[in-house]
């Protein structure tokens, strides 16, 4: 593998970003994949980001996981701390009741459902992370930052293919 | 130990015995049991004191003069809590709470730990050296007290600490043992002595079929109340018992009465004449009575009675009727029928029904005789200090001894008893906590609690036989310098007539060789120390005795109306006793002030009730500060609306107000022995205290009245005290 | 700069179809870059009102500490608590701080489902309010406590004498749902907050930029971090939805499951849920305003989005009102004797004053809300919104005292008790400790989502496009916008 | 271990009570009667139960806003209805002892967050102190307002030296921010229960008493074990046709007068009490 590069475009218009990136996915530069593609932008542009190849989350997996196994291994708990605390024999309730015992099974349902997607939300976005050399304040204000990771002999065919859209600003790492 | 040159006669005497023959035997007492002091740890403890386990020692109860044999609970050489004594017949194993409350007249944190002296109108603690000299220079040997000069005012006393005292005053050639009790019933004695032949007679519940009771709250305050209340509850059981009463204002016995009815105070008597009319409309009765009463009863009828009286002529018939069907029936009379001008008459006019209904000999017996005339209870009277009160200000007392009364407190204004204690150059209060009157005194000595002393007691009223009830520490002093009542005393005595007394190194060795010496009285042959390890053991040493016939007449009598009500004064005033406070004896126990007064449940204060309906008319409502005004005086009260008492009537606890009585008391409530009018009753001269007449007017404050009760004190529909018609019930069948 | 007024509609509009004029919920053609300014700002320099707002409640807040203090040294009493008055105002200001917290996340997550986009300018500081009331509540639980020290024997933690809370007592249904929808909703805040923090550590400097750059945790708004930032967020919707539901079902049941009249009752559960969505909202209104105001967002908190807030609360005060009063129909008309009284009492007793005081505050006065003058002078509206609160107050005052006061035991009835000045004290102290933490938030964190403001502007400029192209001929006029009354 | 029980158990662990025969194999159920009719109002239990369990004094002022801690108190009521039937109290007034009712089914002990109120295998509501956080949950729950709150820190000002001398060792004096109630005296229990154990027996009728019934001068107050079914309760119980399990009793015999207070809240009291009699002829 040679040396690869990255370099970033910051578009001011999404359609001219999306131009870009068609552009980008109908090139024939050796070795480049849409996969190399990352759009930064201030606000979720999912018109854009079909133009990617489907990038899949799993997350909700994980959250299916979380409520399965968190009410199940709530309501064993509690279950059996009832059944263990000897002196539970309360207002001739049973000493594990149904109702009670539902309503807590219900908070661990959500609590544990909710712990899982965040956590594996944070996972999947590789938070907390550092971001890469080429991050531009201006991607969090107004502008669509195109970040194409390539071959480094490959970088000025790239670059103009993304100049040819009226970028604000081209910059590139071609250290790396 | 031996007699020494003593006259055998005297010795007796000295111990209040008198027709017991017995030989001297050996006063010998243990360290612990004469109050030595000695540190033990706990790692290897006295006999019968385990660590961690309570033992029960019996004892007789002082709170009252009922004299319940109680036990108390000890542990770790602490008293814990009273209970009542099985052994002893009066208590029969129950107690009341003001006997349960003698724990805290013990750990009081108002006692008196040291002797005091009043110096420059003040009192300091002082030494019992010091104090020991003061009573040498009146009482010892160069004493030149005699006779009337000197004189002990008490409360009821009995026992060994009667003969004790009475010894000690005949050392001086006195015989001024002036017994008080601010709510004394010597009138109703009286009245009772003159018709039943008896001052007080028994009771018998159990053959009763009906009480008819005129304001006498027998199982509040009476002569015995934990006794009388066991009593009622059998009287209550299959064939159930009926009680009716007739008070202006109901006491704790008028709320468990089947009919009560309010009555105008002071009428009681015209209405037991009314009674005793339609009762005598019976043939039975035609050619079997005095003409005389006859002639009384004429002019009673239904009518008449009624008017006067307020109890509707309906009523009258239906109570004759009720006492003509349930025979034998017990008719018995209490404060609010003695406390007036005529209140002996009153008394004697209720007494009478008795004597017409032949109760004699069924419900009404009297009390068996007695082995020990000289250690009976001295039951007090308001003459007794109105008499002591002439001689203290003509200046011929020259030394008070004051013991268990509080008469700067409890004597109404116009008697103006702090004047004349004034008059007595020496005033000796022997007391276990400071209060009104030891607060005038010149020396108050530090007296050990009813748990740290020695004593023994007779009650006035003894169901059965007679017993002895022995009274002994439940636990070691708590305070060193404070002194037993018979040890003070003796100590006087051993100085004046050391021949007789100086064999007895204390007031217990006094009292077991005082008890040895009756063990032929009791029949018994058992050694002398077995003898009182048990009499000690049980509390009590029990004299059979038989019920002794009552000789009752019919006496003719004249029934006064009461003096009426005025513009002035529109209103009847009735003090009421506190089953708990009594005359405000027991204000200081803490346990006594939270208890609710059942009555209104209310704690901690004093109060004035009045009727709604009067309450609406003058538009009062609850927790108005009232001043009541009496020609005498005048005191202030919160209102408090009251159902149980009749309208024209004003009612207030008696007990409280006390100026100089410890945290508990001090600043309670207010006192209305100050307002009561100096009107006496004919015949005995007691004070009427239910005769005083007063006006009121609201002062425009308005203060939360602290109780016990919400809101409503009515069940809302709750079934929460259900009532049962008692013919309904089916009590035999029962367990 | 703007980047939006080039480019071609993406959307397929059939060309016959007559589009009229929507009322926009945001001016046209809001700058980007102007957002991040306005919204920065709002950290930096606040009207001076900021601090005079955040000082009182400082004050506030300090008196409250004192009281408590006072309560902790010489015990329950100092509040006049007593045998039937066991709770007083501390549990009925408990159930009016979570109640509080209701409208926030719950408003939140459910228009976020349904793809209300208007609550984007909004929300965050709704959430931000659901966060600080649930933690005022909270103070509340541990105030109440007699011995407060041992708060943490009602947590479930093991231990080596096998001790383990009553799972079944509503207070532990309680502990769990507050401590699951405080988690949950301090989670749905941050997680909606992450963007904007990344925008704000890339604007500050110092301090702060340390601070927002710990809390982004490295954001940089990459097509994935969005894709999986959206399925969460509306995840975390979907679950936050009903959990709102069940706590202050769950905090009903506290009442419900008890014996005692007044609190026995089935429509407890959504009367309470309706009851905390009611304050929520008003309680949102009253932070709008002042919001507004002092942080300077009249251009994202715009009239329209208020009507729609408005509108919202109107009808749900409504049907709150039909569930008190059915409330009291099912009593009056059932068989519970001691209930009926209970009821009559609330009514005539002596607590008539404050049940005419919330039937006053909390039913009649939403009507006021149809009034246009009302919407739109921001003064009227928001001593409105305060009074709507104060009748919820009312009402959860209702529910506590009247009861103890006549409960099935006639002996303990009290006649006219009333907090002592403890109470009061720490009553005041908890709206002081709101105030404060929540000016204290909006000081420090973006109240206003940058963000999805952008978003908002980006849609409706689509749409306008889509409009223009589909309705040529007719003016986008942004009816709602010209509307607006100045605070 | 846990998971094991849980599994095992499963049936008593699932089991509602009161049912019929519960204390069939138990050896104590301890249970009272008061009788209406003896009581008469006399407050002796109030004071003995003040003395037995460290209950504080609490003072006029604190009394008066309510914070009274007497586990024991007397009522007196005038009627049944909502007003005065009669301008006086004809047929004297209507004296309840009001105590903790120890019930089957205690609506203060699911409340509990804490689990500091439960139900003992002898059939008694006891209240954990050192567990209890003070939520007071339980005392708002309680339909017979028999709980007591320790508002204040008692011990501070209800024993001044040396009535601490007094206080029952056998008994925890509570501090301030716990719930208390009646007990039925449960360190007598306690302690009779020892000592039939150690003597290889159960405890005999009358054995062990409360302070209130061993005062009450009338003996209105009668308690005892309803396991044993020869103890004057158990028979008093049966005699009177009141059942544990049952909130609503069997009155089919002419002249029976047990019932139980506010029954009709499925709350299956310990206590009995037997309706005052009057002779409404007098």
């Amino acid at each position: 593998m040679s040396k690869k590069a990255v370099t970033l475009a910051l578009y001011a218009d999404p359609d001219e970003a999306g131009n870009a990136l068609r552009e980008l996915r109908d090139c024939s530069v050796p070795g480049f994949k849409m996969d190399d593609v990352i759009i930064k932008s201030p606000i979720d542009h999912p018109e854009l980001t079909e133009l990617l190849n489907h990038r899949p989350v799993y997350i909700q997996l994980f959250t299916l996981l979380g409520v399965l196994l968190g009410p199940t291994t709530g309501l064993v708990l509690i279950a059996s701390a009832q059944a263990s605390f000897i002196y539970q024999t309360r207002g001739g309730r049973p000493i594990v009741p149904f109702p009670p015992d539902m309503v807590l099974t219900y908070e661990l349902f959500i609590l544990s459902g909710v712990l899982m997607t965040v956590i594996s939300t944070f996972v999947a976005m590789k938070l907390p992370g550092n971001r890469s050399p080429l991050y531009n304040a201006s991607v969090s204000e107004d502008k669509i930052g195109i970040l194409v990771k390539a071959e480094a002999q490959n970088i000025p065919h790239i670059d103009e293919i993304l100049r040819r859209h009226n970028p604000t600003e081209i910059k590139g790492d071609h250290s790396r | 130990m031996s007699t020494g040159n003593m006259d055998r006669r005297d010795f007796l005497r000295v111990l209040g015995i008198s027709g017991a023959a017995a030989t001297l035997a050996g006063c010998g007492h243990t360290s612990i049991e004469s109050g030595v002091e000695e540190v033990m740890s706990y790692v290897q403890p006295q006999d019968f004191v385990v660590p961690g386990i309570g033992v029960f020692y019996s004892s007789t109860c002082t709170q009252c003069g009922s004299g319940c044999g109680i036990m108390g609970k000890v542990r770790e050489g602490r008293v814990l809590k009273l209970e009542g004594n099985p052994e002893s017949g009066i208590s029969g194993g129950k107690i009341c709470g003001l006997g349960q409350a003698g724990v805290q007249a013990h750990y009081n944190p108002d006692r008196l730990h040291t002797p005091m002296m009043n110096i420059e109108g003040g009192l300091v603690p002082i030494s019992w050296e010091r104090a020991n000299q003061l009573l040498d220079e009146h009482f010892g040997t160069k004493s030149s007290l005699q006779g009337e000069q000197i004189a002990f005012l008490t409360g009821g006393v009995s026992g060994h600490q009667r003969v004790v005292l009475e010894n000690f005053l005949e050392s001086f050639g006195s015989t001024q043992h002036v017994c008080y009790d601010a709510i004394s019933t010597a009138t109703g004695r009286a009245a009772s002595k003159t018709v039943l032949g008896a001052e007080q007679p028994l009771w018998n519940f159990s053959k009763a079929r009906l009480i008819l009771s005129f304001g006498s709250d027998f199982l509040g305050n009476g002569v015995s109340p934990v006794y009388m209340a066991r009593e009622f509850a059998k009287f209550r059981k299959a064939p159930r018992g009926t009680l009716i009463q007739i008070e202006p204002r109901m006491t704790l016995t008028g709320g468990n009465a089947d009919r009560w009815y309010p009555i105008k105070p002071g009428t009681e008597g015209i209405l037991a004449l009314g009674i005793a009319h339609d009762l005598l409309q019976h043939p039975e009765f035609s050619g079997k009575v005095p003409q005389e009463v006859l002639d009384l009863v004429k002019n009673y009828d239904r009518d008449a009675v009624s008017e006067v009286t307020g109890i509707g002529a309906d009523a009258v018939r239906l109570i004759a009727a009720q006492l003509w069907n349930n025979t034998p029936s017990l008719v018995v009379a209490g404060p609010a029928v003695e406390g007036h001008a005529y209140g002996f008459s009153n008394a004697a006019a209720v007494q009478l029904l008795n004597v017409i209904l032949g109760n004699r000999g069924n419900s009404l017996e009297g009390q068996s005789e007695h082995p020990f005339p000289q250690m009976t209870p001295t039951l007090g009277s308001y003459r007794a200090l109105a008499e002591l009160h002439k001689k203290m200000v003509s200046g011929n007392c020259q030394a008070l001894l004051i013991h268990g009364t509080n008469p700067v407190f409890t004597s109404p204004t116009h008697l103006e008893f702090s004047e004349a204690m004034k008059k007595v150059p020496f005033k000796v209060a022997l007391v276990t906590h400071i209060d009104e009157t030891a607060g005038q005194c010149d020396l108050v000595l530090p007296l050990l609690s009813a748990m740290e002393d020695f004593g023994t007691h007779i009650a006035e009223y003894q169901p059965s036989g007679v017993e002895l009830m022995l009274q002994q520490p439940l636990m070691e002093k708590l305070y060193p310098e404070t002194k037993g009542f018979g040890d003070i005393l003796l100590d006087v005595l051993k100085k004046r007539k050391p021949q007789e007394y100086a064999v007895f190194p204390d007031y217990y060795s006094y009292l077991k060789a005082a008890v040895l010496k009756a063990k032929p009285v009791f029949h018994s042959d058992e050694p002398d120390e077995h003898f009182w390890e048990t009499a000690l053991m049980n509390g009590v040493v029990k004299w059979e005795g038989k019920p002794t016939d009552l000789e009752a007449k019919m006496v003719p009598l004249e029934v006064p109306e009461p003096h009426g009500l005025t513009t002035d004064y529109p209103f009847y005033f009735v003090p009421s006793i506190r089953p708990d406070m009594r005359d405000g004896r027991h204000a200081y126990l803490p346990w006594l002030q939270e208890s609710p007064e059942t009555m209104t449940t209310v704690v901690w204060d004093s109060w004035v009730e009045i009727h709604p309906k009067t309450a609406a008319q003058m538009q009062i409502k609850e927790g108005d500060v009232l001043l009541l005004q009496s020609a005498t005086g005048s005191i202030q009260a919160k209102a408090y609306i009251f159902p149980g008492i009749q309208p024209d009537t004003v009612s207030m606890p008696l007990g409280q107000g006390h100026t100089q009585m410890g945290r508990y008391a001090s600043g309670v409530g207010a006192n209305p022995y100050k307002i009561l009018d100096p009107i006496f009753d004919a015949h005995t001269g007691e004070l009427a205290l239910h005769a005083t007449r007063v006006a009121i007017r609201k002062t425009g404050e308005n203060q939360k009245v602290v109780k016990d009760e919400g809101p409503t004190n009515l069940q809302n529909g709750q079934k929460l005290v259900a009532t049962l018609s008692a013919d309904q019930a089916k009590l035999a069948r029962e367990i | 700069m703007s980047h939006n007024v080039h480019g071609h509609p993406q959307m397929d509009v059939q060309v016959e179809r007559k589009f009229v004029p929507k009322v926009k919920d945001l001016g046209p053609d809001v700058n980007w870059a102007q957002i991040n300014k306005d919204v920065l700002r709002s950290l930096e320099k606040p009207r001076p009102v900021f601090w005079i707002i955040f000082f009182s409640a400082l004050a506030l807040f300090s008196f409250g500490v004192y009281c408590e203090v006072y309560q902790y040294q010489n015990g329950m009493g100092v509040a006049d608590l007593n045998n039937p008055q066991v709770w007083g105002l501390y549990i009925a200001t408990f159930i009016f701080w979570i109640g509080m917290g209701h409208s926030g996340t719950l408003l939140s997550a459910l228009l976020h489902i349904i793809h209300a986009d208007w609550r984007k300018p909004i929300y965050r500081y709704s959430e931000a309010m659901t966060t600080f009331t649930l933690l005022t509540a909270a103070l509340f639980v541990m105030v109440h406590m007699g011995r407060l020290w041992e708060f943490y024997y009602v947590v479930a933690y093991p231990n080596e004498r096998w001790t383990w809370p009553n799972f079944t007592s509503p207070l532990v249904w309680d502990a769990t749902a507050i401590g699951t929808y405080l988690t949950s909703s301090l989670l749905f805040l941050y997680m909606g907050m992450i963007p904007d923090l990344a925008i704000c550590r890339d604007n500050a400097k110092g301090a702060r930029r340390a601070l927002y750059k710990f809390l982004s945790l490295g954001w940089q708004g990459t097509d994935r971090q969005w894709g999986n930032f959206k399925v969460a967020y509306m995840t975390m919707a979907c679950f936050l939805m009903p959990l709102a539901v069940s706590v202050h079902s769950i905090v009903s049941t506290d009442f419900a499951v008890s014996q005692n009249p007044g609190w026995h009752v089935t429509s407890f559960p959504p009367y309470f849920v309706l009851g905390a969505l009611y304050s929520g909202c008003s309680g949102i209104i009253t932070l709008f305003i002042v919001l507004r105001y002092v942080f300077r967002f009249e251009a994202y908190m715009t009239q329209p989005i208020l009507n729609k807030l408005i509108k919202m609360t109107f009808a749900i005060a409504m049907v709150w009102t039909y569930l008190d009063l059915i409330e009291y129909a099912t009593t009056w008309y059932g068989s519970d004797e001691v209930a009926k009284a209970d009821l009559l009492y609330r009514a005539t007793g002596d607590y008539a004053l404050q049940f005419w005081g919330m039937i006053f505050c909390a039913m009649v006065m939403p009507f006021t809300l149809l009034i246009r003058y009302v919407r739109h002078n921001y003064t009227v509206l928001l001593i409105i919104s305060l009074i709507l609160n104060v009748g919820m107050w009312l009402e959860r005052f209702q529910i506590i005292t009247p009861t103890f006061a006549k409960s099935h035991y006639p002996w303990t009835w009290t006649a006219g008790w009333w907090p002592s000045w403890v109470q009061w004290g720490i009553v005041a102290g908890s709206f002081g400790w709101f105030t404060m933490l929540f000016m204290l938030y909006c000081k420090i964190f973006p109240s206003v989502s940058m963000y999805e403001v952008k978003e908002m502007v980006h849609e409706q400029n689509l749409e306008g496009k889509a409009m223009a192209h589909a309705n040529p001929e007719s003016e986008q006029a942004p009816v709602g916008l010209l509307e607006g009354g100045q605070a | 271990m846990s998971l094991s029980n849980l599994i095992q158990n499963w049936d008593s662990f699932r089991k509602r009570r009161p049912y019929e025969d519960q204390y069939k194999d138990a050896p104590y159920k301890w249970a009272m009667v008061i009788d209406l009719d003896s009581c008469i109002g006399c407050n002796a239990c109030t004071v003995a139960c003040y003395a037995e369990n460290n209950l504080a004094v609490v003072g006029k002022e604190r009394f008066g806003k309510g914070q009274a801690m007497h586990w024991i108190r007397i009522e007196r009521y005038w009627g049944e209805g909502e007003a005065l039937e009669t301008e006086f109290p004809e047929r004297g007034a209507q004296y309840l002892p009001m105590l903790c009712q120890q019930c089957e089914a205690a609506p203060c002990e699911p409340v509990c967050p804490v689990g500091a109120t439960h139900h003992s295998p002898d059939g008694l509501n006891t209240q954990v102190y050192n567990r209890c956080v003070g939520s007071r949950y339980c005392s708002a729950n309680c339909p017979y307002k028999v709980r007591y709150f320790n508002w204040w820190n008692y011990p501070e000002r209800a024993w001044p030296n040396p009535l601490e001398l007094q206080l029952n060792p056998d008994v925890t004096v509570r501090s301030k921010g716990v719930m208390e109630k009646c007990t039925f005296c449960m360190q007598r229990l306690r302690a009779g229960q020892d000592k039939a154990k150690t003597a290889g027996r159960l405890l005999a009728d009358g054995e062990v008493l409360t302070a209130c019934a061993q005062a009450c001068p009338t003996s209105a107050i009668t308690f005892g074990n309803l396991a044993d079914k020869n103890s004057k309760v158990a028979r008093m119980w049966k005699n009177q046709q009141v059942d544990l399990a049952k909130n609503a009793q069997d009155k089919s015999e002419e002249g029976v007068r047990g019932y139980r207070i506010l029954e009709d809240l499925n709350t299956y009291p310990s206590i009995v009490y037997l309706e005052r009699l009057r002779n409404f002829a007098a």
